[in-house]
């Protein structure tokens, strides 16, 4: 599989070498983004910024996972939430991060609370259907089982539902994940004086595309790694299950 | 004295769209005593596993009540035990954790729980498989790792949906006895679905024949042999006896009222 | 060590020479120290979000451009200072462009509320147009960057540095309007903006601030190689870009400013603005600058 | 439920009033973006707004989906395609799309195309997540039994895998749907001349707060009318599963 | 004549990390005749789903092979029916739909398609259910459902992992007698898992008696009785002699080799 994704990996650079250096568009070539990142490395500002950013995806995006599973349970279980909390839910899903940044800020201040909330909602957002749609998907005989050991609500969302729904609780950490990343730059709109989001909207400033895409490429590969990591969690979750 | 399970005109029809509303259950009565031991016959899709099903709690009646202990049932509960016909283990658990889930709902100290789960798990034969996932295991694997759970739990009342279907003759022979030993000893009341005749004349007090479209209650066979029941009686001509008349009740049942 | 008195203030910029280059100036020259204050400077993206940040209470002092000038002249905040006057701003057309008029009909992109659209707006408007006479595509402004570039729009209003960037990609690229061409009727400026709070509640500390804001004007007017270095490293920024930008401004000094405050200058600016903001539609109605630029303040600074 | 979605209504207007009314954030009440929606339908322009981004959205969406539900298929199938992709659609997922429409003017040019490969982009990367993980959940029983019936890679795809993984499948496309609509706003930064999301870029250019809230909560309503038709459609699609 | 199906060595091992190797299946070999009716029997865990998957092509053998028709086996084909011991019916197809899936795959027009399914569906007794999802089915019904798909495609072998074990006694007899027919009359050759003696005696032409731990043939028993075979044969003293000698051989099984 690695050897598969170096593969990959190295015929995407190839590729983008090779459009690049025939001029057809105006990016720059691998090697000037090269450059720039060991430029960015040796400043230090790019590890400062990648800091910045990983805090605050990781803080947005567990507590976003934190709160949906509970939510998602409540919402797959009891009807009378899921009728209160649903619209709220698909309404918001619906609304860009850019437009939630004003509110942020006017109830939450410039500080590190309203970026965090606006990862945090990414990530609460999408992981909540996923968990929603895995507990009403949970075999019901199962549920009985361990109803007529005695289980009450509680032990079965925490013993039975949580692990049953565990292949689609971890759909909504992947895309959570992805959105939490791709939020970041719209959270660090909101005076951010460092981060990933915030170079590159630095790099926007004067359309340096080298410093664009240095931000854009350690985004994706932070991305990538916490979702290798999410994905051996999930493995280890649902080894149970017989795969295809 | 009252009986411990009473089935009170129980009914249950399904609905499905398109179709006439099926009768799955119709008005189903039956009183099983404290202690008792009943097996349930009846052609494949006669409602056993239905009236099962509403005794457990799992399932709603469409009218009548069952009553356990003078209380009317509305739910499930630890104290009737049940095993369901497709087993439904928990498949992220291993054997001894499936066999121990019952156990911890009820804060049995972890040496304790180990305890009362490997004592269940040597009595099905899984001691090697202790832990196994359930996809590891074979088919009558898995229906005994679902017994050894239901038995864990020391339930009065055991609700039994074809338990040994799935186990060899020599397998199932042993388990029967044990059953029958345990249920003795503890004083327990069973209510236990089979589709094999011998089995059900062998296990009962009484046998309750089924019959089908709609599901409903045919027959009640009174088994006069007395416990222990041994290899013995199995070939006694009383056992044939019954047997013939257990069969001929069930393939041969009065038409529906 | 932090003075005993010292007071901490917020302020806000926007990472390129003129919005950052006083701070930058400021914090070198220790002009903040000399009046008691400390700074906390906070980076934006752009005006709008540092006047939000000030009706959240987060910020105390910003500094805006010309196209956020609306804001204030709706009572958002309040205009303390000029800080200079940009000469960035173009319409460029592609090479087979010539003139004004020959946009008739052509897409031409626009970050809308920017500069770069009042600077289109007025050339159209100098050349008996309108903007319904164009094919006007709004479009963020790296979007208008890319889309000149590859020939997606005939034109642009848009400004240095980003057209720094284009010429690379169509050396022959026109030029067709320039700020010059306004000036000084129309005056880009960059202004600096207080909180409204901070003005009617404290105005000793906008004093203070304004009077290390026109010594940090003055020293850069003075010193603008050195401003510059300080600037490039301030920001991290590409010397080149920010040396470009630098040296095509107009930079007052503070004595000048004060004659055009007092002049009346500075108010006929800021009415041009509500002028062309009202036509645009941006306001329905603009409050008189009196109301919102407070030029005792500047003065008595 | 309709019944308790309406309830949900109400309280959320009601909060809203009361938040306005006592002024403590700058928002607009319910009653002024109640009078902004009147003006904006009989000016005839909220209809074409909303007619513009729902033909966008529902282009971009249904492509994202018909294209995610066989890409996930081959990546849960073949390993080998799997290694390939995956590092791509993990990486591009954590980009925002923002940060990709200068990328697609420069492909595409500045029509339709540009903005509806956006949302595209958005409703396949996150649908692909989820068909994949339905894709290698499915139970392999299923599969076992349809390859003995002589069925192959083709047909078990179409007549097993699919219908296997509708509850998954569904999650992907109820949150791609969200994807889509919050996609759309960045969409038509690309010179839309229309669109709910142009109109709201014009309503904060003037600071227009009713205007912006009219077009998010109309982004908001057609949202989660379409998010209903895919519930409707889900609930037909899974009526086979034994639901909790 | 070469045999139809022909087990050669074959072996399978399950890794189970943390644990030793375990041998499911240990140089398992066999030949099965052209138009043979050869009945699995063994106790539970011994290996016979494991072996029965390896012929159907599910599951590769870790050495060894199958060869069936002369062919390794290298994948799973509709040549080979296969009954599952959990059913696996396609639980968003109806019962009718879940019959026709394998005729579909044969591009058997529609009419014909329906025809072919009411049949079988007729067959095993579930006329009034074509129209059921698989959810609104008992256990005994699932499997009937599961027995109509795999013979309506007609396959030339069919292998049957205790296909009757969910059923009531006189739908098992029926069937039983009705397979028996089609074997006839249509030259089938058969592998039929059960853990049932009287069953595996009265169906096969050979018992194979299978060993657990590890997995192994121990025994197989030649059925000398004739065909067709009826209730009378059922009752006969020869009957009863093989019955006790495959009960002996599947309990007091020789020591592993
Ligand atoms: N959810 C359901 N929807 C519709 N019909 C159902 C449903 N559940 C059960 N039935 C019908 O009710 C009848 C009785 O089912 P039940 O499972 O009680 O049979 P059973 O006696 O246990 O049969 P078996 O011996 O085959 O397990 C069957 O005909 C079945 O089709
Ligand atoms: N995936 C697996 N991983 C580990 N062990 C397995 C796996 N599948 C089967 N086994 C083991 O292989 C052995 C044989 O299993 P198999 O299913 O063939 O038994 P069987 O003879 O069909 O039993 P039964 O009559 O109970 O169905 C069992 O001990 C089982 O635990
Ligand atoms: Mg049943
Ligand atoms: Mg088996």
């Amino acid at each position: 599989m690695i050897g598969l994704n170096i593969v990959a990996l190295v015929f995407g650079l190839g590729f983008w070498q090779l459009v690049t250096s025939l001029g057809v568009v105006g990016l720059p070539t691998p090697v000037q983004v090269f450059n720039q990142a060991i430029a960015s490395i040796s400043s230090g500002l790019l590890v400062s910024d990648a800091l910045a950013s990983l805090a605050r995806v990781l803080t947005g995006f567990i507590l976003g996972i934190a709160v949906a599973v509970p939510v998602g349970f409540l919402m797959g279980w009891y009807p009378t939430a899921r009728g209160l909390i649903e619209p709220y839910i698909q309404f918001f899903r619906t609304i860009p991060p850019l437009a939630i940044i004003p509110l942020a800020i006017v109830t939450m201040g410039i500080g590190e609370v309203p970026k965090i909330f606006v990862i945090f909602l990414a990530a609460f957002l999408t992981s909540v259907v996923a968990t929603f749609q895995g507990v009403i998907s949970v075999d019901r005989t199962l549920i009985n089982a361990a109803r007529v050991l005695g289980a009450r609500d509680a032990t079965i969302f925490r013993r039975v539902v949580i692990p049953a729904s565990t292949p689609f609780i971890m759909v909504g950490v992947r895309i959570g994940l992805g959105s939490s990343w791709a939020t970041v730059v719209a959270a660090e709109l909101i005076a951010a004086q460092s981060g990933l989001g915030f170079r590159m909207q630095q790099g926007q400033l004067y359309y340096d595309l080298p410093v664009i895409f240095v931000s854009l490429i350690t985004i994706g590969i932070l991305g990538l790694i916490m979702d290798r990591i999410v994905i051996a969690a999930d493995r280890r979750l649902t080894a149970w299950q017989e795969k295809a | 004295m009252n009986p411990k399970i009473s089935f009170k005109d129980v009914s249950r029809t399904f609905d499905v769209a398109g179709r006439p509303i099926f009768k799955a259950l119709d008005r189903f009565s039956l009183d099983i005593e404290d202690g008792e031991f009943i097996t349930v016959v009846g052609p494949s899709g006669c409602g056993k596993s239905t009236a099962m099903n509403i005794a457990a709690g799992l399932l709603q009646p469409s009218s009548g009540q069952v009553v356990v202990d003078g209380v009317e049932v509305k739910g499930p509960g630890p104290e009737r035990g049940v095993i369901f016909q497709q087993y439904a283990l928990f498949p992220w658990l291993t054997v001894r954790e499936n066999v121990e889930f019952g156990l911890r709902l009820q804060n049995i100290p972890k040496q304790k729980r180990r305890e009362i789960a490997d004592h269940f798990i040597d009595l099905v034969g899984l001691k090697d498989f202790a832990h196994a996932l359930p996809k590891m295991l074979s088919g009558g694997m898995k229906q005994r790792c679902a017994i050894a759970r239901a038995y864990a739990v020391n339930p009065k009342i055991l609700l039994m949906d074809e338990p040994f279907g799935a186990l060899d003759a020599l397998t199932r022979v042993q388990l029967q006895d044990q059953l029958l030993q345990t249920w003795s000893k503890e004083r327990r009341t069973v209510m236990f679905i089979t589709h094999d005749v011998d089995e059900a004349v062998y296990l009962a007090n009484r046998v309750v024949v089924m019959a089908a479209r709609p599901g409903r209650l045919d027959r009640i066979i009174d088994v006069g042999l007395p416990y222990p029941r041994t290899e013995e009686i199995r070939l006694s001509p009383e056992f044939a006896t019954l047997r013939n008349e257990v069969w001929r009740a069930v393939y041969h049942p009065a038409a529906a009222a | 060590g932090r003075a005993q008195s010292a007071t901490n203030i917020s302020v806000g910029y926007i990472a390129d020479f003129p919005n950052a280059s006083v701070l930058a100036i400021a914090d070198n020259q220790k002009l903040w120290e000399a009046e008691g204050l400390t700074a906390d400077a906070k980076v934006f993206t752009n005006g709008p979000i540092q006047i939000q940040a000030m009706g959240a209470g987060s910020l105390d002092f910003g500094t805006i451009g010309p196209g956020a000038l609306w804001l204030p002249a709706s009572g958002r905040a309040k205009v303390i200072s000029v800080n200079d006057i940009g000469f960035s701003d173009r319409v460029i057309a592609q090479p087979d462009i010539a003139s004004i008029d020959q946009l008739k009909g052509k897409k031409v992109g626009v970050p809308q509320g920017t500069s770069g659209d009042m600077i289109l707006r007025l050339a159209l408007e100098k050349a008996g147009m309108t903007v319904n006479d164009i094919d006007m595509v709004p479009m963020d402004p790296s979007t208008v960057v890319a889309a000149f570039a590859s020939r997606q729009i005939e034109a642009a209003g848009i400004w240095y540095p980003l057209i720094t960037v284009i010429k690379k990609q169509v050396p022959e690229m026109k030029e067709l309007a320039a700020n010059a061409d306004f000036y000084p009727d129309t005056s880009f400026i960059n202004t600096l903006v207080a909180r409204n709070e901070v003005v009617d509640q404290d105005p000793e500390k906008v004093k203070k601030f304004l009077s290390v804001m026109k010594k940090a004007i003055d020293w850069r007017a003075a010193n603008l190689d050195e401003s510059i270095e300080l600037t490039t490293a301030y920001l991290n920024a590409p010397k080149e870009a920010v040396e470009n930008v630098a040296r095509s401004r107009k930079l007052l000094t503070s004595q000048e400013l004060e004659t055009f405050t007092k002049d009346g200058t500075v108010e006929s600016w800021l009415d041009q603005f509500n002028k062309m903001f009202v036509e645009f539609g941006q306001l329905k109605e603009a409050m008189p600058p009196k109301e919102f630029y407070t030029a005792d303040l500047f003065l008595s600074a």
